[in-house]
């Protein structure tokens, strides 16, 4: 069984609401963080000229695709990740003892 | 109890602001990179005209760009 | 002084899992940046199934690479 | 008015010292990040060849410039970023009050 | 004498505790960003084409020694920083007095 | 209440303290991504002679240019 799930099972109830805040706060984060970064690569992607003050429609269009793309690929790759992500998560771990067991 | 509760409530309250700076801060370096990026190519130590006239633009396109991604994703939201 | 160590080693669970968490989120994020970088090339706004087909190779593939690239550490470790 | 503004106002005074506290340290943390990605920025576009051991009069003169230019950029931005800001903070507090929604 | 240094020796007992702690998780936080970055970078550097399901053998292998040799790197690096580190870590002082006295 | 100030006192120490190391953490990482994409071309699992006296160069250099942009940045601010 897991090891990590035992322990947060461990934990006394105040600890389990405090981790579980935490887990929230980490999901705003990494929503935030998506936002961010995909604006990034939408505005990378599509606007290249500085000469007119506005975006021109064509540039309005890519942004606007780029991401609408970006937002059903990440869905996508999301379910894929849930297939791997318990894999993922044993490796994380071996890495995490072994690194332990070298202090 | 109740005094708990609020407390909680504002631990919460102030955490979602920090996150909030803390997200203010990670767009405005973006926009400061990703701008240092188009505009300034000469080697020079100080910022030409038309480097500070593209600087100008870059940031008002780029926060056109944010209100149109901002948008996709809400619409994209609502129809799932 | 008992329940005091037992309160600690919880709060320190507690940070790990918390990292582990901050870790797969990390993992999550740059697998879907790659593949889409490597995967997603036209413009339009729906995914093709040639597209659709790459992403899920794509994952696959990532998830072998790790799984090696762990190997490699553990085995460089371990000479130490 | 802003609710978050509002928010903050409504916290207990300890609680609104704390929330100052870690503004200032996030303020600390994205300087020390700046001068991170500066350094990063700057040899990145400075410093090709490593025959010699030390930067020659054109790399160190590169570097320089460089970093006097970003300065100078980065108050820029900040000046414009600051009209732009309350936008950008709209913006993603859409973005957080429909994911929390959509929970 | 490294002002911070001291600062931690005057740190009461559960304080110092706890910093210890913080830098036992930061270098854990630290070891997981190593990982998840050399993944990213051998994948990178050695995955191109995603006609098959598998790695083939060639992509495999590259992986393989991306890793070893990125490990080996670092490691050297690690080495020659730690002789450089104490004058990063002045030389961020200076930055962080600066920034302080300029509010 | 002079406890609690010296309390809060070493609490923002910590805090202080804790960020420095952060960033050596993130100056370390930097220092080795970089030198990595410059001096490390060849696709074997050893670092031949010739890169090993290109990531010690490397290192060096990218400490001289900290130092230069550390002065630049003191300049600058001093003169605001």
């Amino acid at each position: 069984m897991d090891p990590n799930l035992a322990a947060m099972q461990n934990l006394p109830g105040d600890q389990q609401q405090q981790l579980m805040q935490a887990i929230e706060q980490m999901q705003v984060r990494d929503s935030l963080r998506m936002y961010n970064s995909l604006v990034e690569r939408c505005f990378r992607d599509c606007v290249s000229e500085f000469r007119s003050k506005d975006l021109n429609a064509g540039e309005e269009k890519c942004v606007q695709s780029c991401a609408t793309k970006f937002m059903k690929h990440s869905a996508r790759v999301g379910i894929r990740f849930g297939e791997l992500s318990s894999e993922a998560e044993s490796q994380m771990q071996a890495m995490m003892q072994q690194q332990q067991a070298g202090k | 109890m109740s005094s708990g509760h609020h407390e909680e409530a504002a631990t919460i309250a102030a955490a979602e602001q920090a996150m909030q700076i803390a997200f203010l801060q990670d767009f405005y370096q973006t926009v400061r990179d990703k701008c240092f990026d188009k505009c300034v190519t000469k080697p020079s130590s100080s910022l030409s005209s038309s480097e500070q006239q593209c600087l100008a633009r870059c940031c008002d396109r780029y926060a056109e760009a944010t209100q149109i991604v901002t948008k996709a994703v809400l619409d994209m939201s609502g129809l799932e």
